[in-house]
């Protein structure tokens, strides 16, 4: 057993599964799709068992000769990180596809196939231990992700999946250049040779011994980081993300806002930090400082937003300004924080994107205004919308609170008032989280829920099948994080090893002081927006309508 | 090897047009004697260049006016491949249209004969008769639908300008010959690295062989010509003309400016680096405003030889694998290029149907097949793993990002704005997927039969394209080999 | 030394009748017209082929040869174009090539 | 009347060319070539500048014909006469008649010249002149090496290279040649199909 190829087949099962549905009747397709994520999602939890969280360094390690003239290779390995997000992506593919079964009515084999082909790509992203592997992996999640939104989104959708591919597009294809610019440097620096040279493994070794140039780090550095800050997204690279996740399915803005995201977070801590440490450190108060500016920009404009939909994806920009602090601290605890933020908002925003599409089924619509009093139309729903809202907006004792609050104290240490900042906004968090709750669940029902009062059904058995692990999970994680802690350790201490602990950024009380600044202006367009244009966040630009209605 | 032996590949090409030619008037509008001979004399001609090129030295035969090393293997191979894939495309197209395709065939060997033999000059006066050789035929080809007025328009605009440049680079080559006094490659080679004297013609010769190559390969702003000659086209020979002569013109770029003029290469790359930004930005950004998908491949054809400038770029400034790339890039380039132009072609298959975009809604509904694979055509040539596409803009970035730390800034300069402008393509050929997936069609449209030697050339070209990008080993072997031929 | 016998004489010659043929093509809105600009610039392109081998002993017996070359090729171009040129006549009805832009429209 | 007109046009145009040859003679008392170079210079150059701007289409394949015939005659100053006899026999002989028989069969009497020009003539001309200067410029700029007197040129020297050194470009050439009459017959030729505009 020990020889099996694990995560290849964690990675690839899904491929195979993909070419049995485009081959097997359509009627098949939806129960071909959960079997084989519900296979994967048991051969990832069997991995997580041969995983010993005692060992540093990579595990079940694979490699085989690939491009041998560049020493490019076919490796795969996992190190506690990559395993918690490739069970994080197992877990809600599945969820997501059984979400999709009454959703999508059109086209399923094609969907299902595009959901399988996603999901290789994301896994694959977190197991490659080769640069140039690491980079296919990374396009091929593009090309799935703009057929979901592209073919099965909204009525807005081309404009929006146009603007999704361009934003990620122009951030991947520097960050390409910059892995060929390092496996260059390599090779020079390794006399000539290439092996190794796109080796994750070797890189991060020679990162640590004699170290890139610094023209070679700032550059590379600047284009790893662009192509991630535009997937987390971090302000003000998000303008995609609203968009997005408007026109996307249910299931598409699931795994958009559960795992793309993370994908931005994982590469920080995988390649930014481990190969450019010197850029890592010259760069830091930066990325600080636009991490302050996302939380509280990104908590703000969610305050205002009439869509229901909108309003989770700004708090997801929110949210996510905690991972980058948290990385970018470099304190041990702020990365736990942020490690244990992503995954908490993959379980948490993952939901809620549910619950709002199961809202949206019944109602097909999404404004808030139009809500009011499900707590008595629809009891169940309001009682897990209640909960995932609680955990979201960092309830104690839930697991969204344990992420941001290491996170927070983790910063603290360095830059209290970054810190500071950022705590003001949990509290702004839990404002508008719980301002939304209120209009949408108390009150009396509203006229336009009472005019569809025939189709609001409660919550039906596969709706909560799909939400109860999600559910059970934010507790478990909420009351025991060790779990998760003991997992990741030795990542983040290996992360930490290469920029070095605690370095003492000493971020200038400017620095919030200023975001802050620029996040009272933001809000103060957004308000004035919000009351006189009756619009969002300026993003809705008309964009390319498409003639037809959603389908 | 004699001299007869040596240039086999070449004699047998210019024997099959004559038989293909003698096949038709004997046994006129039989389609499948024509494809037959055609196809089995094109394996002929590729067993005959493996044969010939299998020792991968360099032979020269005739005084050294012909010249085989493995870079000539490399181009023969792919010119008859892309000969090969256009003659298997045509017949869906020409057929509704009343077109023989015994003339098509053997007008189109004919340019394969003059594409061949530029990869085997080592002679300036056999260059520039191959070159006529390759273009002439072209020139027919574009015309060939000639009782339509937009294929005899496209046809008269591609010669008239297509001979213009030929003049253009004759001149520039009587006074480079007149100075240096030898039209041999490698004579001229020893010459100008012997420092031969930098003179006022010198220059002058240069500039217009590079105006004349600019021309050739459709590079901006000497691109004019490109829209109207490929729009007008039948669409198999679109197809053909947006690979074959573009990759003949390289084939010129690399005998003319690397091998005889290599020594000058400080001279001239600096005008290749200020031509590859124009190229892939301006043919990108025209591109973006099509509204006819043939149209469009064929400003993005522009874009592409950009990309390919770069390769050449790099190279001259001292990595190999900048024309590594480039050769890559070829070979990548014509496969899904090729399989694009004949999905196109298929969608034409009825007379009177145009290659507007509107012709594409609903494609993903009608004919899912043939959706995914223009699908998988589009994405490579934007640039998505794992494909050709991507795989060859990623080796041409590598060499220009090496050639930038190596010390040459404005290489650095150009592999950003390689990347940016492969960004900015996929929007104009992911619109192509959204008409095929999630547009309507305004009317109903009737699914149409493909024949199944298009089919077959469709799965071939996909499956090339699907392992170039996955396995690019063999082929970076050849490659690399090709360009130590010349570039050492 | 003679007019006759200044190499520069002839290469300006050529040059004059190149830029001739040049102007006559960029100029022109007639295809045949331009067809015959361009066999003007093939000319001058002979011409100085011609002078190389009639000054420089090393090219002595190639000018002439390639010379001949050229023709030749002129001649197939000549024909292809003219072909091309009868076959848009019998479309449009017009020799005048910039009132073809059906593709523009 | 009219002949008359002809009578004084062919004087200014003999003039015209022979001047140039006469104060050759006068001012730097040449040799006969120089002066039959400097005539004949005059009457290409005349020529050809008559080709790309007259009027009407069939008086400029004429002059391009006189064009042809005066750069014979500086082929035979250059003392290549084998080359001079090409020049007749294919210019003059083949691609002239080719392209006057292709302005017979293509000039339409509804289509009148009325626009010779493109709009882009004059920057057309400015360029060209900028050519001209430049090409000259180069030319004298230039230390040709070896450069000595005219050479005459063996007839037979010249075959026998043609078949020995040249045997693979002569052969290419009639390749070309053939490709070029199949195509160019198969477009010329009159298809009895229908007309359609259709395949873009």
């Amino acid at each position: 057993m020990a020889d099996l190829p694990l995560l290849s087949i964690v990675t690839f099962a899904p491929l195979v599964g993909a070419l049995v549905i485009a081959f097997a009747p359509a009627r098949w397709a939806r129960l071909l799709a959960l079997a084989t994520a519900l296979a994967t999602w048991l051969v990832s939890l069997y991995a997580v068992t041969r995983f010993d969280p005692a060992l540093s360094g990579f595990q079940l390690v694979e490699e085989v000769s690939w491009i041998p003239l560049f020493g490019i290779e076919y490796k795969l390995g996992t190190d506690g990180l990559a395993l918690v997000l490739v069970v994080l992506t197992t877990t809600l593919t599945w969820i997501s596809i059984l979400a999709s079964f009454k959703p999508i009515q059109t086209r399923i084999k094609e969907y299902m196939v595009s959901f399988l082909i996603l999901e290789v790509g994301m896994v694959g992203v977190f197991l490659a231990l080769d640069t140039f592997l690491f980079y296919i992996f990374w396009e091929v999640v593009l090309v799935p992700m703009y057929l979901i939104i592209g073919i099965w989104g909204g009525a807005n959708r081309i404009y929006a999946t146009i603007k999704f591919v361009l934003y990620t597009l122009v951030g991947s294809l520097l960050m390409l250049v910059a892995i060929l610019a390092t496996a260059f440097a390599f090779q020079e620096a390794n006399g000539g040779s290439w092996v190794g040279a796109f080796d994750f493994e070797v890189l991060r070794a020679h990162a640590a011994t004699a170290g890139f140039g610094d023209a070679l780090q700032m550059l590379a550095f600047a284009a790893f980081f662009l192509a991630f800050a535009i997937k987390i997204p971090m302000v003000p690279f998000h303008t995609w993300l609203p968009d997005a996740h408007v026109e996307a399915p249910t299931a598409g803005s699931v795994i958009l806002a559960g795992i793309l995201l993370k994908l931005g977070g994982y590469g920080f801590i995988r390649y930014n930090l481990a190969l450019y440490p010197d850029a890592a450190q010259a760069y830091a108060p930066l990325i600080v400082l636009l991490s302050v500016i996302a939380i509280i920009y990104g908590a703000i404009v969610a305050m205002v937003q009439p869509d229901l939909k909108k309003l989770v994806a700004y708090s997801s920009v929110s949210h996510m300004g905690f991972v980058t602090l948290g990385i970018f601290i470099f304190q041990p605890q702020a990365m736990d924080g942020a490690i244990l933020q992503m995954v908490n908002h993959g379980l948490i925003t993952g939901a809620l994107f549910l619950l709002v599409g199961v809202i949206y089924e019944r109602t097909h619509d999404r404004t808030i205004a139009k809500m009011g009093g499900l707590a008595g139309l629809t009891p169940v729903y309001a009682a897990v919308f209640g909960f995932f809202v609680f955990a979201s907006a960092g309830l104690p004792g839930l697991s969204g609170f344990v992420g941001e609050f290491l996170a927070l104290l983790g910063t603290f240490v360095v830059n209290p008032w970054a810190a500071g900042v950022a705590a003001l906004v949990m509290i702004l968090g839990a404002a508008y989280l719980l301002w939304m709750f209120q209009r949408v669940v108390f009150g009396e029902p509203s006229e336009f829920l009472l005019g569809i009062r025939s189709h609001l059904s409660d919550m039906t058995p596969t709706e909560i099948l799909t939400l109860a692990p999600l559910g059970a999970l934010v507790v478990v994680f909420g009351l025991f994080p060790g779990i998760l802690l003991d997992l990741i350790g030795g990542s983040v201490t290996s992360a930490l090893d290469a920029v070095g602990h605690g370095s003492a950024i000493s971020v200038d009380p400017l620095v919030p002081a200023v975001g802050l600044g620029i996040v009272v202006a933001a809000v103060i367009v957004q308000l004035a927006n919000a009351l006189f244009g009756g619009g969002g966040a300026g993003e809705d630009q008309p964009g390319e309508a498409a003639p037809e209605g959603a389908s | 090897m004699s001299d007869l032996a040596t240039i086999a590949p070449f004699a047998l090409a210019v024997g099959l047009a004559l038989l293909v030619l003698a096949v038709d008037i004997a046994w006129p509008g039989r389609r499948g004697a024509v494809l037959g001979t055609t196809l089995v004399g094109l394996l002929m001609v590729a067993a005959a260049t493996l044969d010939v090129g299998s020792g991968g030295a360099r032979i020269t035969a005739f005084d050294g006016a012909y010249v085989v090393d493995p870079l000539t293997t490399f181009l023969d191979l792919l010119f008859i491949g892309i000969v090969a894939f256009t003659i298997v495309f045509a017949p869906d197209y020409l057929e509704p249209r009343g077109l023989p395709l015994g003339e098509f065939a053997v007008v189109l060997l004919f340019a394969m004969t003059g594409a061949m033999l530029i990869s085997a000059s080592a002679d300036l006066l056999v260059l520039f008769i191959a070159l006529e050789l390759m273009v002439l035929p072209g020139y027919m080809l574009a015309g060939y639908h000639k009782t339509d007025g937009y294929s005899t328009e496209g046809a008269i605009k591609y010669f008239l300008l297509g001979s213009f440049s030929s003049a253009i680079f004759l001149f520039g080559l009587a006074f480079v010959w007149g100075l240096l006094g030898t039209t041999r490659i490698e004579d001229i080679q020893a010459a100008l690295t012997g420092g031969a004297a930098s003179s006022p013609a010198l220059v002058m010769g240069l500039a217009f062989l590079t105006t004349g190559v600019a021309f050739k390969i459709a590079a901006v702003p000497f691109h004019y010509w490109t829209p109207d000659a490929y729009q007008g086209s039948p669409t198999p020979v679109t197809g053909y003309l947006s690979v074959g002569p573009k990759v003949g013109a390289f084939a010129l770029v690399l005998r003319l400016f690397v091998e005889a003029l290599g020594p000058l290469s400080a001279d001239w790359v600096q005008v290749v680096i200020v031509l590859a930004v124009l190229t892939m930005t301006l043919g990108n950004l025209v591109a973006l405003t099509q509204t006819n998908v043939k149209r469009m491949l064929a400003y993005s054809s522009i874009a592409h030889t950009g990309y390919m400038l770069v390769g050449l770029a790099a190279f001259a400034v001292g990595r190999l694998e900048g024309l590594e790339g480039l050769l890559y890039y070829g070979a990548a380039y014509a496969v899904m290029n090729l399989g694009a132009f004949a999905v196109v072609g298929a969608i034409q298959r009825r007379a009177g149907v145009t290659s507007g975009l509107a012709t594409f809604a609903g494609l993903g509904r009608r004919e899912p097949w043939l959706a995914v694979l223009m699908t998988l055509f589009l994405l490579s040539l934007t640039g998505i793993p794992p494909t050709a596409g991507f795989f060859a803009k990623a080796y041409v970035i590598l060499a220009a990002v090496q050639a930038s730390q190596a010390g040459s800034a404005a290489l650095g300069v150009l592999a950003v704005v390689a990347v940016l402008n492969a960004a900015a393509a996929a929007f104009y050929y992911l619109r192509v997927v959204v008409y095929m997936f999630m547009r309507e069609p305004d009317s109903e449209q009737p699914v149409l039969a493909h024949g199944r030697l298009l089919w077959g050339g469709l799965v071939a070209a996909s499956v090339l394209t699907v392992i170039l990008g996955l396995l690019p080993g063999p082929l970076l072997d050849v490659v690399g080999q090709a360009a130590r031929a010349i570039g050492s | 030394m003679g007019l006759a016998d200044n190499i520069d004489i002839y290469l300006a010659l050529a040059g004059a009748l190149f830029a001739i043929g040049t102007f006559g093509f960029l100029a022109r809105r007639n295809a045949i017209s331009m067809l015959m600009s361009i066999e003007l610039m093939l000319n001058a392109v002979n011409l100085a082929i011609v002078t190389f081998g009639a000054f420089e002993p090393a090219l002595q017996g190639d000018g002439p040869i390639i010379a001949l070359m050229v023709m030749a090729v002129a001649a197939a171009e000549a024909t292809v174009g003219l072909a091309i040129v009868i076959a848009i006549f019998r479309n449009r009805r017009t020799p005048l090539v910039d009132e073809y832009d059906a593709m523009r429209r | 009347m009219r002949a008359w007109l002809y009578l004084i046009g062919g004087l200014v145009a003999f003039g015209v060319v022979a001047t140039p040859g006469l104060l050759v003679l006068l001012f730097f008392g040449g040799s006969s070539d120089d002066v039959m170079l400097a005539s004949l210079a005059t009457l290409m150059l005349v020529s050809g500048i008559a080709v790309v701007t007259m009027r009407d289409i069939i008086r400029c394949g004429l002059a391009m014909i006189v064009c042809f015939l005066a750069l014979a005659g500086i082929y035979v100053i250059l003392r290549a006469p084998i080359v001079a006899a090409a020049q007749v026999i294919i210019y003059i002989g083949a691609i002239s008649v080719l392209v006057l028989f292709a302005i017979m069969l293509t000039q339409d009497k509804i289509a009148p010249a009325r626009l010779v020009f493109q709009t882009q003539a004059l920057p057309a001309a400015i360029a060209a002149i900028v050519l001209a200067v430049l090409i000259a410029l180069a030319g004298v700029g230039t230390d040709w090496p070896g450069a000595v007197d005219r050479l005459s040129i063996a007839t037979v020297a010249v075959a026998n290279q043609l078949f020995d050194e040249y045997v693979l470009p002569f052969e290419v050439v009639s390749v070309l040649l053939l490709a070029a009459v199949v195509g160019g017959v198969f477009l010329a030729k009159r298809e009895p199909t229908r007309r359609d505009e259709d395949s873009v």
